[in-house]
Parts: structure tokens; C-alpha cells; sequence
């Protein structure tokens, strides 16, 4: 079955996220007229959720016939190694690039040199804030935080009763997480909902497992934790060991499998996706239609929605997951 | 405090303050002096007011047991170590060493007993460590090379400058360090047992230049534990006991027995003892043996039990090669090894020993001992296989420390602290250490390495009865040394080693200096 | 290291044993460790109210055992004069070798939960200890330095660990797994703290009372002198990096029983971390010195001070500041013993 | 170092100069890095059609610069005997702290784009020197093991560096500082070429032509011999820290041009990817040996790898598999020429 037409967004003028935006079906083209040659760089390939993105731009480029190269830093703390292996990638020959970002603005100046010798750069899922992209295919973490906080302040409005809230965004200072803590904290502003800790840490399962437990030694009185997928993932256990499961409620601010899972068992209340497979599908699709030529829109990005455990039965999670062992693709020929 | 003005005099023992009045000696005024001086390590006063002078043009020599704090007061007088009370005066001006840097602004160069010397640097490199000669900053290479090869010429020492002095021996590590005392600028000269590992040859050539600098009115410090030494180049001897000042004699009249008594504040009938060799079967056995490097080529011997077989050879003559390989710490290219007739060649190390063959390495801080363990963790190292240091597979740490104790005061360890990290004993005492390791396990065959270097005159005759025990107990000794007395009246059968390979067997009576000499050097054309 | 007789002979040299002179006293028997555990409890306790209660002392214990036992480890290869920084890439490997092969067997046979549990967790293991022996020749048989070993085998087996992976957690070991080992309490304390500390015993037993124990010292002190005293110290060196990577296999087993899935992305930290315990613990980097309960210690001084910070709510930023800083205090702290130390040696 | 008579003599000796001959002669002689280097190419040359363009190499050459310039800094500590856990922070807050200075004298006086660069670029590497102040002071006056001195300082830096701009990246520097600096080309080399080329002769000389350079092997070499030697060797240590700090900080205000933003999280792979540079160009753990040339070699190399790996295409885990037995095999390598070379010893 086909992915497309998908809803979308789309932004214009693009490039800036508070334009006015309109709700449009995407289709992407057919085929392919030749096997392009596709640069993908990601921050890193070791978790789930830029496996779904991998799942999607391999996918596509499959489905469009051209070729793709993914390189992976390594990390969020890698943005030199990002910006040689990009370089790397383009001095291999690539037709187009399409980045990942690990940081806003620190590639500005390779996206720039890139861009002269006329070659399309694509910016996926973290978002950049150079002006010589040729297209964007995202939404921002930071309305993925506000997405997770709004679910929150609807739930518990101005008002009501305080309610007590962890809020785990994930590793200091890496810009996705900055992105989506200032997006959270905004959107539960002026609710009944009271933000008592805010832990960054990395996001090894082991050490946010650390950071929750403490928390919980912090605040006996906790309501919610928040936070990222291995958050809420981690939490679970300790959670159901505490005998905490009814007090306290689990939400992560993006969407992979263990959370998919957790919802599904009712461990996880909800999560919002911004549908990364798709995202990755389109910036693919991006790349092919300008390297053509063809008609593209600029600035696209698939619709939020909360995924909450009364919805997750209606929820297609080929739109945000790669599926049940799938297995991490680089090359595609 | 002016070094100024005594950088700028001249090295010779010249007229310096009259305010200098209070000078033991009526001839010329001290060149340095202490007065009063202690040091206190944590737990130990290895100086207790301890006054001493030298005076310019004599060799003034240091004498006591180890441990006794000869080392100590160099090390301060070098201004390696502050004093804990008194004070130095140089020329009679009061100094505060701050530094060893300061101490050689003045002139005062220093061969301490362990080696200072930079193992990853060249020869060349380590004669001028602290003292590079630069030209506007820049290190002046070719100055250096020139330089160091003038002073290894003067010394007349077989070192090459470019050699990087890891790769060197014992004893050519030894002649690097005395080559780096001597220096252009020198007034004070301090030797802390500078020919501990030298054959007689270099020996010969560092005291010609003693009495060369001497006649220059440079004032020498000199550490020793040979008698010899000290009727050959001394002028005044001071005895230091348990870190305080005995006396202080003049060398030509001062005799062996009053100094040793002074020293011990015991009388040491005879330094040698008389050994009665029984020579029985045969128990080890070395046939045709050379090794990849050729340091030993084509060697063979024998050892039967009963007896001391010394070997002699001048410095790289493979003396020592012969006897690891043997032990299986170096590699053998041909050759073979039989122990009690069985052919041992191809076994470990750990299979030699438990066959009865046991090797003391000569450099201690090197390869003989774990510095900074404690004494009976180092003595019961090769021994945790057997009781009393095992038991049922595991250590026996009661027994271990009984046994350890035991062995401490079989050496007369000093302070006997088995406890202690073997760091923080004297040189002589760590040896001691040593020595104690081959007592923790039943042995056929013992190969002692240069085992006396920097032992104390009676420690080295407890070590000689220690050594003629174990042979008259029957077994079969190996003594590797490159002093010729301790050959000489030790051994009754001696091998000389030439270019590694064996030059001559000596028997019995003909064990004469001598004889053995005649072989030590070149007769190749032969 | 002091021998008995120091205590009584300083107490008769020194008549008057006042409180400060107890201070000293023990402060250069016990190490810095024990003060410094002291003062860190005293001042969270301060700070936060929900500190010092017996459940979040039991946290903190259960949440250094990870730590702990991986020091222990690597206290072996400091030890004798090296390093581990592989341990973190062993568990990673552990836990996605261990979790594949559990979830493998329990999905054939749902009914042999324990036979699932212990294949699994045998096959974890057996995957960590895989790298020490690769670390272990490389080290003893190559002369390979092991910064370099370590560090190029830990490249190595995390990208095993993602190529097997793709970096997803593995999911479907059997729930009783994480419930006992992860989870489990027995008299309200918890399993994984019993597994540490039997293991900080036995290893305490091997290093003290073995012959084994004895030559990891030897090695690292002096190698030569080692070998001259008749010591196999290939065959040592060899041994300490399989039984680094043993105990870090364990140590990815627990974890893997605590997260309920098994991770590629753990253990990043470990190496760092591990090595930091020893130091502050007084284990020496050039070899021959460290004692395995103040290792114990360390590990716990480390996660205690994350704890107290967590609950005093210092936030991230500074936290990081302050855990630096603590390092170095503690081992200029120990500078300091040492000094004393050597004053009142025996 | 090798005294210059062994060749001549090895020449008499061997007649027979074939192929093999000279090809061990080199390989003794150079080390195993040329060697490395030659195959990598020849490899990566087969491998890809882009690679072996001039364009490709400068574009290596310009990567390797910055892990080049750290890694002449790490040489200094490790020749000392020690390591600096901390450049990756020291580029992290140099980053921060030079961005931010910049930015601010730009927007105060945006005619003066030169006084704002400069003074930007002093600050930065000020703020990283001052670590390195640190360090030294730790290292050199308190005696605290290197280790933990530099991994405590670089968690204290990474706190103070995130402190300080919220984790967001710092933008506003003038445009001509990245243009020149982190883009700009002299003659078609690009100018950090310049830089890090500058950077190495200055290090050369210093390290082999300065009585201060031969102090570093010295003290690493034999710090007691050092001490003894009239040395002072505590100076000599605090100089190490800052020195490598100065690299460390230049390296890090040269990526900022490049960047063209001040960031908290670059350089967290740096002293680990730094040390094994160092330690696969034959700069010795134990301190006292290391060629600055070699160093060179060492962090092109490592570059130059994974260069080659992305233009063939080989994906990301194989890289880590393939990169870590690379430094291992080069380590190997250099072992068997060890042993050549003490075989054929003077
Ligand atoms: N670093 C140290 N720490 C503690 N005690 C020490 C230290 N160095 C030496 N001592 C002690 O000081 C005393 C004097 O030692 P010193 O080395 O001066 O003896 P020595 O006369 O040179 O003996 P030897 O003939 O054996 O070299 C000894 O008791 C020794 O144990
Ligand atoms: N580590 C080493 N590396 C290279 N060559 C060495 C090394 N050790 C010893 N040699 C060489 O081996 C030869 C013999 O060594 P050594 O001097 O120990 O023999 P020896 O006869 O026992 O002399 P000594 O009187 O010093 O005991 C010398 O030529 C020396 O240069
Ligand atoms: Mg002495
Ligand atoms: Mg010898």
C-alpha cells in the first residue's frame, strides 16, 4: 500500500515556522526520471526514532529508483564529524544532500558552500536556520514539546487542581532538546500544571532510569512524568515496581516503538508523532522533484497529532515507525 | 643571598670570607660545611646534628652502614632534599639550597646512588640535562656533541653520545651518570657509590681523574663501601652510625678494624670467609650456548653442587646473558640447558624454578623488586606456590609474615619494618630484600648477579658466610661479579667471559688476580 | 597496608587521644572516602528532606551497583598498570547479546523461563567476556598498549552491538527476568545488591588470599621483577582483561534486568566513570596499588553525590560543575593522607 | 633518533640493497604510519573514484586540522607522562566564551570587524587557557593525577560552557571571520592549512630545538632524574597544561570560524580521538617518547580513514568496526618494529 496522498502542512513563506500555514495532500512523484545520486546525514543511527527516518528515506528512494548514501556522526556531539562526513559525501559525488542537523546554525556555512556548486540541500526533522536551503521537510521539536505540554494544560486547565510534573527533555545543550523544553514549558504556561523538576541527561536508558527514580525520591507526590521516548520507556518499570502505575501518568514528546507499545498496554498515556517516516519520505521526494526541475513545495511538514491510548487503535504506525525488524539501511543502489 | 659573586670566582679552592672561623681543620678554609644539620624522614631521623666539612683539593670519604644516612646528607648538600634543622654554608657563606638547579649554579655536582638519568633520552642528551648549552635560546646541537664527546674522551669511558641510554648496561648507565658530574665549573664533587657496578678497568680511570680535579682544589664527597677504595683515593674519612657523626680520621693512618668498629660499633673479624668446597655431582650444565644478539657466543659450563662457580668478564662481556638465558628471562637462539640431567631449554621461567634454579638480577629498583610493595610481599613473591606462604591453594598471610619476619632477621633488615614499602629503606637494605627472596624456596642452583653492590661492609660479610653457608649446605652457586676480590676469595672455579665468549676456566690455586686479568682483555689475535 | 603494631605504638607515644587526633587517626587508616561519604550525607541531608530515608539509601546503593561491580573490573586492569575502556561497549553488548538470545529461547519454549533466563544471561556474558579475551591477547600476546586495545575494541563491539540492533531496544525477554534480577527484593533489600556485594567479596577473597590476587599487584609494580620471580605475566595480564570483562558482563546482564530491554546505548559513560571511582578510591594509574573496598566506595561516593544532587534539585548544568570539582577534591584530599600516611608509617 | 652511523653501517654490512631491504630500512627508520598512509590511499583509491582528487585531499587535510592541532597538545601531556581528558571542553567553552565575546564587540562596533575578531578570538583562547591554568595548578602543584584532574575539569568546563548559553548555540560573530578563517583560501589552500601548518613548525621547533621542549621528555621520561637534573619540574608540568590548552583553544576558536557558531557540544570525541593520534604515532602512555611529525601523521591518518570509508561508501557500523582494528593493527605494526629495531640496534 501506498504512504500517499499524506496531510500535511505546508508554510509560506517558508523557512519560518510562525508563517501562515496550509493544510494540503502530499503526492510525491512516480518515478524517478534517472537514478540520482541521494547524500543522507543523520546525527546518529542508534535508536529508534532515526531508524524510522532511515525506514523512510531508504523506502523512498527505493520506491523513486535513485540512489542513497546515509552517514551517521555518531552523536549529538559530533557536529565537526557531521560537517566532514558531509563533505565527504559531496566530494563522493552526491546530487543532492539531505541533512539531519545537529546543530541550528553550525552548518550554515557548509549548507551555503554546498549550495554553490548548485547542489539541493534538504533539511529533515531537526531543522537549520540557513536561508539558502532548497526545502524543508519538518516540523519542530518545539511544537512537538508544545504538542506534549498543550495535551497536559487541556487535561488540567487553569483552575483546577495542581498537578505535579517531571519533565525529562533529554541531553543539555543537544538543540532538539532546547527546542522542545522551551516548546513544553510555554505551552503548560498559565495551566494548572506546575513543572517541579527538569532534568536534562543523556538519553541511555540507564541514566534516565537514574534521573527518574531520583525524582521520585525528590517528589513522593509526583502526577506526570514527561519526557523523552526513553524516559517514558525507562519509567515504566519503575513505575509498575513502586507501585506508582495509578499515581503516577508517563507521556513521552515523541513517538518510537517502546512507546507505541507502551501505550498500547496502557503504561504510556500519550505521545504526539510528527510522523517521521513520512518526513523522511518527503524531503526524499523534495530532493528528486528540484533536482528535476518539477514543481516542489519548499516547506512541508506532516501534521501533529497526539497519540493518546483512546486513539492508538486508529493509529497507522507506518507513518512514524519503521517496522518489526527492520534493519538499519545505508546504501540503496 | 650572593651567588653572583661566587659563580664569577674561579673552580679553585681560593681565599673566601674571613668571617670563617670556626673551621675544624687548620689548613685551608672548608669549601662547604654543615653544621648541625637533621633530617627526619616521617617516622625515621636519618640525621641527628650531624656537623661535616670538605675542604678544597681533598677527597673526603663517607663511611657507615647502610642506612646510616650517608645518602641523606648528600642529597642535602646537593639540594635535593631540605634539612630538617641546621644549616650549609659554602665558602662560608650560609646557604638555603632552594634547589638542585641552585646547587649547580655553585658548582656542586652530584652522582647519586640511584641513577638520575633519563632512560628514553641519548647519552649526549642526558650529559646536559638541566644545562643545555642554547644560542639565543636555540639548543646548540653541535656545541652539545662536541662537548660530550670531549668529556666522555677525558673519562676515557667506551660510550657512544647518540646511544639512548635505556639500551645501555648497568655499569655504562653508571659511567653516563659520573660523566655528568663532571662538569666544566666544578667545585664540589659528590660520588654516592660511583663504581658499584664498574670492572677495575673504569674504576682506574675515574680516580686518575679525581686526582686530576683534586689538583685543581675541587672539593670531593666520596661514598664507598670497599676498603680498598678508600686507602686509594681518600684523605679524610668521616663515620656516620644510625645518622649521627662518629669521627672523623685521616685515611693513611686510620686502620680496616678501628674504621669497621667505628662503623658497626662491632668488630668484624675477616670480610671473606673461608669456604670449604666439596664439589659433588653435577647440577647445572650449559652447552654450546649463544643467543640472538650475540651477547653470548658459544659458551658452555658447569656447576656441581657443593661449590661456587664465579664468573668474571669485563662490563658487556655476557657474563650475565649467559646465566638469564640459562634462567629463561632472555632468549636463546642455540644451545641447551640441562638441570640435574634433565634438558630444562625449553621451559618457562616458573618450571626452572621449581626445578631448583634461581637467578638474583643485579639492578634491584629495575628488576629485582616491586618498589612500592612492602618488604614481605617482595621476599614471598616467588614463593606463594609452597608453605609456609600457602596453604591449600591460598595464601597463608600468617605464615607469610612469620616466615618474612624470620628472613628479616636472618639479612639483618634495617629498620626491620616488613611492612614498609622496600621505596623507603636504603640502598643496602633493599638488597638485603632481595637476597631474602631466593631463601623462600628450596634451591639446587643459586645465581647470585652482582649481589653486593652497595652493601655495607658488615652486611657484606654476613652475605659472603650467608653464600658459603648455602654452598657448604650443598648446593651449587653461581656468582656473577665484577669485583675481582669477590671473586677472587669466593670461588673455586671461575670462567672469564671475553666478547660472550667463555675465555678460560680458572681452578683453585690459580684463582690469582693475575690470572684472571690476563684473560679479561683481548687475545683474540691468538 | 599498616601493619597492626602502628596503632599501639602510636597510642603509647601519644598519650593524649583526643577527638582530633581520632580524626587523624582514622582519617589515615580509612582514606578520605569514609569522611568524604560522611560530609556528602550530612550536607543532603540539609538540603533535602526525602534524603536520608532508609528507601532512598537503598536507591542509591542499588543504583551504584552497575558502577560498583564495573570497577571492580576495572580496578584489575589499573591494577596491573592498564586501563579498560571497553567495559562500557561490554555491556552493550551484553545486554543486546544477552536480551537477543533470552527472548530467542523464551519465544521457543515459554514454559522454561528459568532455562531461558540463564541461557540468555550465559550467552550475555559469554558475548562480554568475548571482547576481554580479544582485549587480553591483544594486550599480553601483541604487547599491544591497553589504551589502544581497549579503545579500538570498543569501537568495534558497538558497532557489533548497533549492526546486530540497528540501535532499537530488544524487547520479549521474560518479565520474571527483570522482575527478580532488576526488580526483585529479598528481606526488603534489594537482589542486585546482593549480587554486588557478593561479588565485591569474592573479589576482595581472590585479590587478598590468591595467589592469582597477589600477581595482579606484582605485574603492575614491576613487571620484570614479576617475571624474574617466576611469574607467568602474560598469562596475568591476559586474565585481568577476562575478568574486567566478566564482571562488566555481569554488571550488563543486571542492567539489562533493570531496563527490561536490552540496549545498545548503554554504558557510554562507564569507562570514565569506573576509572574515576578507582582513582578517587586510591587505586594508583601506574599499577600496583588499590585496595577493592575502598573501590567499593568510590563507586558509591560517586552515585551518592548524583543522588543528593538530584534530590537537593541542583540543577543539570551545575551538577556537572560540582561532580567535577568533588573529584578532585577527593584526590587532593588523598594527596594529603598520603603525606601523613608516610609520616606515621609503621 | 636513531644515531645516524646505524645506516651507514647497515649498508656495509648488507651489500644485497634489494626491495625488501630498503622497504624494512623505511619501515624502521619512518615508522608504520607512512607506511599506513601509503596503503589507506592505495586502498580508498581503488575503492572510490573521488578520492584520489586533489580536491578530496586538501578537503582531508583541512578535516584533520583541527584533531591535528589538539593532538600536538595532547602530545605535550603525554610526553610529560600524564593526558588531558579536558580538550574537548577547552574547545567547547573556547567556542562559547570567543562567539559571545565576539558577537558582543561586533554589535557594539560593527566598522570594526578586525579589533571584534581579534578580540573574540583572544577571549576564547583565554577562557580555554585558564582551564588549562587548572590543570597545571592541579597537576603541578597539588600533585593530582592527570587523569582525573583533566576528566574533573572538563566536567566542571562542560557545566560552566553550557551555563552559559543555555545549551544554544551562540550566533552573531561577523560574517568575515568564518569567511576567512573557517572558508578562506590562500593560493587554494585553505587558510586553517596554514594555520595547523604554522602550529606544527612551531611545535617542532620548540619540542626539539628548546631547552624548555627537551624538559617535556625529560620530566615524562624520569621525573625524579628530571628533579635532579636541576629541572624544575613542577613549572615544566604547569606549562604542559597550559600548552595543550593554547592548542586545544586555537584548534577550537579555528572550528568556530568553521562553524560559525559558538557551540557547547563539539569536541566530546576529541581527547579520546586525540590520545589515540598521539599513541598510533608512537608517543608513548608512559611519557618521555613521541615525535611531533609522527603526531601529524597520526591525526591525518585517522582522518584520512574515515574520509576514505564515507567516499567508498562503507557504512557507519563497519566504519567503527574497521576504525578500531585499524588502531589497533597500527599499533601491532609498530610493536614488530619495535622489535626490528632493537634487533638492529647499534
Ligand atoms: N624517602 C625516604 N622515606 C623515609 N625514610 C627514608 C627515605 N630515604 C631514606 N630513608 C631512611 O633514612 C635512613 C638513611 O638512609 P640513607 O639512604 O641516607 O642511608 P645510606 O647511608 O645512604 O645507606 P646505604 O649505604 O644503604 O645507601 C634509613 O633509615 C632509611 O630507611
Ligand atoms: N636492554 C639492552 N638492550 C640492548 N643491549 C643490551 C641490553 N642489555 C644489555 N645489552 C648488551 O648486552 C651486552 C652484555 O650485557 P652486560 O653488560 O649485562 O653483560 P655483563 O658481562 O653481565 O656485564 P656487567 O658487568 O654489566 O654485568 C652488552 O654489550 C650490552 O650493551
Ligand atoms: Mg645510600
Ligand atoms: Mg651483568
Amino acid at each position: 500500500a501506498d504512504w500517499f496522498p499524506y496531510p500535511v502542512e505546508s508554510w509560506d513563506p517558508p523557512f519560518d515556522m510562525a508563517s501562515p500555514r496550509t493544510s494540503v495532500e502530499y503526492v510525491p512523484l512516480d518515478k524517478a526520471s534517472k537514478p540520482w545520486e541521494l547524500c543522507v546525514s543523520f546525527p546518529h543511527m542508534k535508536d529508534a526514532y532515526w531508524l524510522g527516518v532511515d525506514y523512510g528515506v531508504s523506502e523512498e528512494a527505493k520506491r523513486l529508483g535513485v540512489k542513497m548514501q546515509l552517514v551517521e556522526a555518531g552523536g549529538y556531539t559530533e557536529l565537526q564529524k557531521q560537517v566532514s562526513q558531509i563533505e565527504d559525501c559531496v566530494a563522493a559525488g552526491a546530487d543532492a544532500v539531505i541533512i539531519g542537523a545537529i546543530s541550528f546554525d553550525g552548518l550554515n556555512n557548509l549548507v551555503s558552500e554546498i549550495r554553490k556548486k548548485d547542489i539541493p540541500v534538504i533539511d529533515v526533522i531537526n531543522g537549520m536556520s540557513s536561508p539558502e536551503l532548497s526545502a524543508k521537510s519538518l516540523v519542530s521539536f518545539g511544537e512537538m514539546g508544545a504538542k506534549a505540554g498543550q495535551f497536559l494544560a487541556e487535561a488540567h486547565p487553569a483552575g483546577s487542581e495542581t498537578v505535579k510534573v517531571g519533565w525529562f527533555p533529554g541531553p543539555a545543550g543537544a538543540g532538539w532538546v532546547e527546542a522542545g523544553n522551551t516548546g513544553f514549558i510555554g505551552a503548560v504556561d498559565g495551566s494548572a500544571v506546575e513543572v517541579v523538576e527538569t532534568k536534562y541527561g543523556d538519553t541511555g536508558k540507564e541514566a534516565q532510569s537514574k534521573l527518574v527514580e531520583d525524582t521520585l525520591e525528590a517528589h513522593p507526590d509526583l502526577d506526570y512524568i514527561v519526557g523523552t521516548a526513553v524516559t517514558a520507556e525507562a519509567a515504566v518499570p519503575i513505575l509498575r515496581d513502586r507501585g506508582l502505575t495509578d499515581q503516577v501518568k508517563v507521556l513521552s514528546y515523541y513517538f518510537t516503538p517502546g512507546v507505541d507499545q507502551g501505550i498500547r498496554r496502557g503504561q504510556i498515556l500519550a505521545a504526539p508523532t510528527d510522523s517521521t517516516v513520512i518526513q523522511g519520505r518527503i524531503a526524499v521526494d523534495q530532493a528528486v522533484r528540484i533536482l528535476e526541475g518539477k514543481d516542489y513545495m519548499k516547506h512541508v511538514g506532516p501534521a501533529l497529532y497526539v497519540v493518546s491510548q483512546d486513539t492508538i487503535k486508529d493509529f497507522d504506525p507506518s507513518s512514524t515507525l519503521a517496522p518489526d525488524g527492520f534493519k538499519p539501511v545505508f546504501r540503496v543502489e | 643571598m650572593n651567588t653572583e659573586d661566587q659563580r664569577g670566582g674561579p673552580a679553585f679552592g681560593a681565599a673566601s670570607s674571613p668571617g670563617n672561623d670556626r673551621g675544624p681543620a687548620f689548613g685551608a678554609a672548608p669549601l662547604l660545611e654543615t653544621r648541625g644539620i637533621s633530617k627526619q624522614y616521617p617516622g625515621v631521623l636519618a640525621l641527628d646534628r650531624v656537623d661535616f666539612d670538605l675542604k678544597p683539593g681533598e677527597v673526603h670519604i663517607l663511611f657507615g652502614e647502610n642506612g646510616a644516612g650517608k645518602s641523606t646528607l648528600i642529597s642535602i648538600l646537593a639540594g635535593v632534599q631540605r634539612p630538617t634543622q641546621g644549616e650549609v654554608r659554602f665558602r662560608g657563606e650560609k646557604i638555603e639550597h632552594e634547589s638542585v638547579h641552585q646547587a649547580r649554579e655553585l658548582g656542586i655536582s652530584a652522582v647519586f646512588q640511584e641513577f638520575s638519568l633519563v632512560p628514553q633520552m641519548t647519552v649526549e642528551e642526558n650529559l646536559f640535562l638541566g644545562a643545555e648549552i642554547t644560542r639565543g635560546g636555540v639548543l646548540d646541537k653541535v656545541a652539545l656533541h662536541r662537548r660530550a664527546q670531549e668529556i666522555i674522551d677525558r673519562l676515557g669511558f667506551p660510550l657512544r653520545p647518540g646511544d639512548r641510554v635505556q639500551h645501555l648496561t648497568r655499569a655504562e648507565q653508571q659511567m653516563v651518570e659520573i660523566a655528568k658530574a663532571f662538569r666544566s665549573d666544578l667545585s664540589v664533587l659528590i660520588l654516592d657509590e660511583p663504581t658499584a657496578s664498574l670492572t677495575d678497568r673504569e674504576t682506574e680511570q675515574l680516580f686518575a681523574l679525581i686526582d686530576q680535579i683534586k689538583a685543581e682544589g675541587v672539593g670531593v664527597v666520596y661514598i664507598t663501601h670497599r676498603m680498598q677504595e678508600i686507602r686509594r683515593i681518600g684523605d679524610r674519612i668521616t663515620v656516620l652510625r644510625d645518622g649521627r657523626y662518629v669521627a672523623t680520621l685521616d685515611a693513611k693512618t686510620a686502620g680496616d678494624e678501628e674504621l669497621v668498629r667505628l662503623m658497626t660499633g662491632r668488630v668484624i673479624s675477616e670480610l671473606f670467609p673461608s669456604i670449604r668446597f666439596e664439589p659433588g655431582e653435577e647440577r647445572l650444565r650449559i652447552d654450546r650456548l649463544t643467543t640472538p644478539k650475540k651477547t653470548v657466543v658459544d659458551a658452555s659450563l658447569t656447576v656441581r653442587s657443593g661449590e661456587i662457580v664465579g664468573l668474571a668478564g669485563l662490563v658487556g662481556s655476557g657474563k650475565s646473558e649467559i646465566m638469564r638465558a640459562a634462567f629463561g628471562v632472555d632468549p636463546v637462539a642455540t644451545g641447551k640447558v640441562t638441570l640435574k640431567g634433565e634438558d630444562i631449554s625449553g621451559l618457562s621461567t616458573r618450571e626452572r624454578m621449581n626445578r631448583g634454579l634461581f637467578y638474583i638480577p643485579p639492578d634491584r629498583r629495575e628488576e629485582g623488586l616491586i618498589m612500592m610493595r612492602s618488604c614481605r610481599e617482595n621476599m614471598s613473591l616467588p614463593s606463594l606456590d609452597r608453605a609456609p606462604f600457602a596453604k591449600g591453594g591460598l595464601l597463608d598471610r600468617v605464615g607469610e609474615a612469620r616466615r618474612a619476619g624470620e628472613l628479616a632477621d636472618r639479612m639483618n633488615l634495617q629498620p626491620r619494618r616488613i611492612e614498609r614499602a622496600v621505596d623507603h629503606f636504603s640502598g643496602g637494605n633493599q638488597q638485603k630484600v632481595l637476597l631474602a627472596k631466593c631463601l623462600t624456596r628450596p634451591v639446587d642452583v643459586y645465581v647470585f648477579d652482582e649481589p653486593t653492590v652497595g652493601v655495607d661492609v658488615g652486611t657484606r660479610a654476613a652475605i659472603y658466610a650467608f653464600i658459603r653457608d648455602l654452598c657448604e649446605a650443598g648446593a651449587a652457586v653461581v656468582l656473577i661479579s665484577s669485583d675481582l676480590p669477590e671473586i677472587l676469595h669466593l670461588t673455586n672455579r671461575v670462567y672469564v667471559f671475553y666478547r660472550g665468549r667463555v675465555m678460560a676456566e680458572v681452578h683453585g690455586e690459580d684463582i690469582t688476580e693475575e690470572n684472571l686479568l690476563k684473560h679479561f682483555f683481548e687475545r683474540e689475535a691468538a | 597496608m599498616a601493619s597492626p603494631e602502628t596503632g599501639t605504638k602510636a597510642d603509647i607515644s601519644a598519650p593524649k587521644r583526643d577527638l582530633a587526633y581520632w580524626m587523624k587517626f582514622l582519617f589515615i587508616r580509612l582514606g578520605v572516602l569514609p569522611f568524604l561519604l560522611v560530609i556528602a550525607i550530612v550536607i543532603f541531608t540539609m538540603m533535602s528532606d526525602n534524603f536520608l530515608s532508609a528507601r532512598n539509601l537503598t536507591n542509591v546503593v542499588r543504583q551504584s551497583v552497575y558502577l560498583m561491580i564495573v570497577s571492580l573490573g576495572q580496578m584489575f586492569a589499573l591494577l596491573t598498570g592498564g586501563f579498560d575502556l571497553s567495559v562500557g561497549t561490554i555491556l552493550a553488548i551484553t545486554s543486546v547479546v544477552g536480551a537477543s538470545v533470552m527472548a530467542a529461547v523464551y519465544a521457543t519454549m515459554p514454559d522454561a523461563v528459568v532455562l531461558a533466563i540463564a541461557i540468555g544471561a550465559l550467552a550475555g556474558i559469554a558475548a562480554g567476556v568475548a571482547v576481554g579475551v580479544c582485549n587480553g591477547i591483544g594486550v599480553a600476546v601483541f604487547g599491544v598498549s591497553p589504551f589502544i586495545m581497549t579503545l579500538g575494541m570498543s569501537s568495534v563491539g558497538f558497532g557489533i552491538a548497533l549492526f546486530l540492533t540497528g540501535g532499537v531496544p530488544v524487547y520479549g525477554m521474560p518479565v520474571e527476568f527483570g522482575e527478580f534480577f532488576g526488580f526483585g527484593k529479598l528481606f526488603g533489600v534489594p537482589v542486585p545488591i546482593y549480587i554486588a556485594a557478593l561479588l565485591a567479596l569474592v573479589t576482595f577473597f581472590f585479590v587478598n588470599w590468591t595467589r592469582q590476587g597477589r600477581y595482579f599487584y606484582a605485574v603492575g609494580g614491576n613487571e620484570k621483577a614479576a617475571r624474574l620471580s617466576g611469574i607467568n605475566t602474560r598469562m596475568t595480564l591476559f586474565i585481568t582483561y577476562v575478568l574486567t570483562a566478566l564482571l562488566a558482563g555481569i554488571a550488563g546482564m543486571l542492567l539489562t534486568a533493570r531496563l527490561d530491554t536490552g540496549e545498545a546505548n548503554i554504558g557510554a559513560s562507564m569507562p570514565l566513570e569506573s576509572i574515576a571511582a578507582c582513582v578517587i578510591a586510591g587505586v594508583s594509574l601506574r599499577g600496583g596499588v588499590g585496595r577493592v573496598e575502598n573501590v567499593v566506595l568510590g563507586a558509591l561516593f560517586i552515585v551518592l553525590v548524583q543522588n543528593g544532587m538530584n534530590l537537593a534539585r541542583i540543577e543539570s548544568y551545575l551538577q556537572m560543575v560540582v561532580l567535577g570539582a568533588l573529584l578532585i577534591l577527593a584526590v587532593i584530599a588523598d594527596q594529603i593522607r598520603l603525606r601523613y600516611l608516610a609520616g606515621s608509617q609503621d
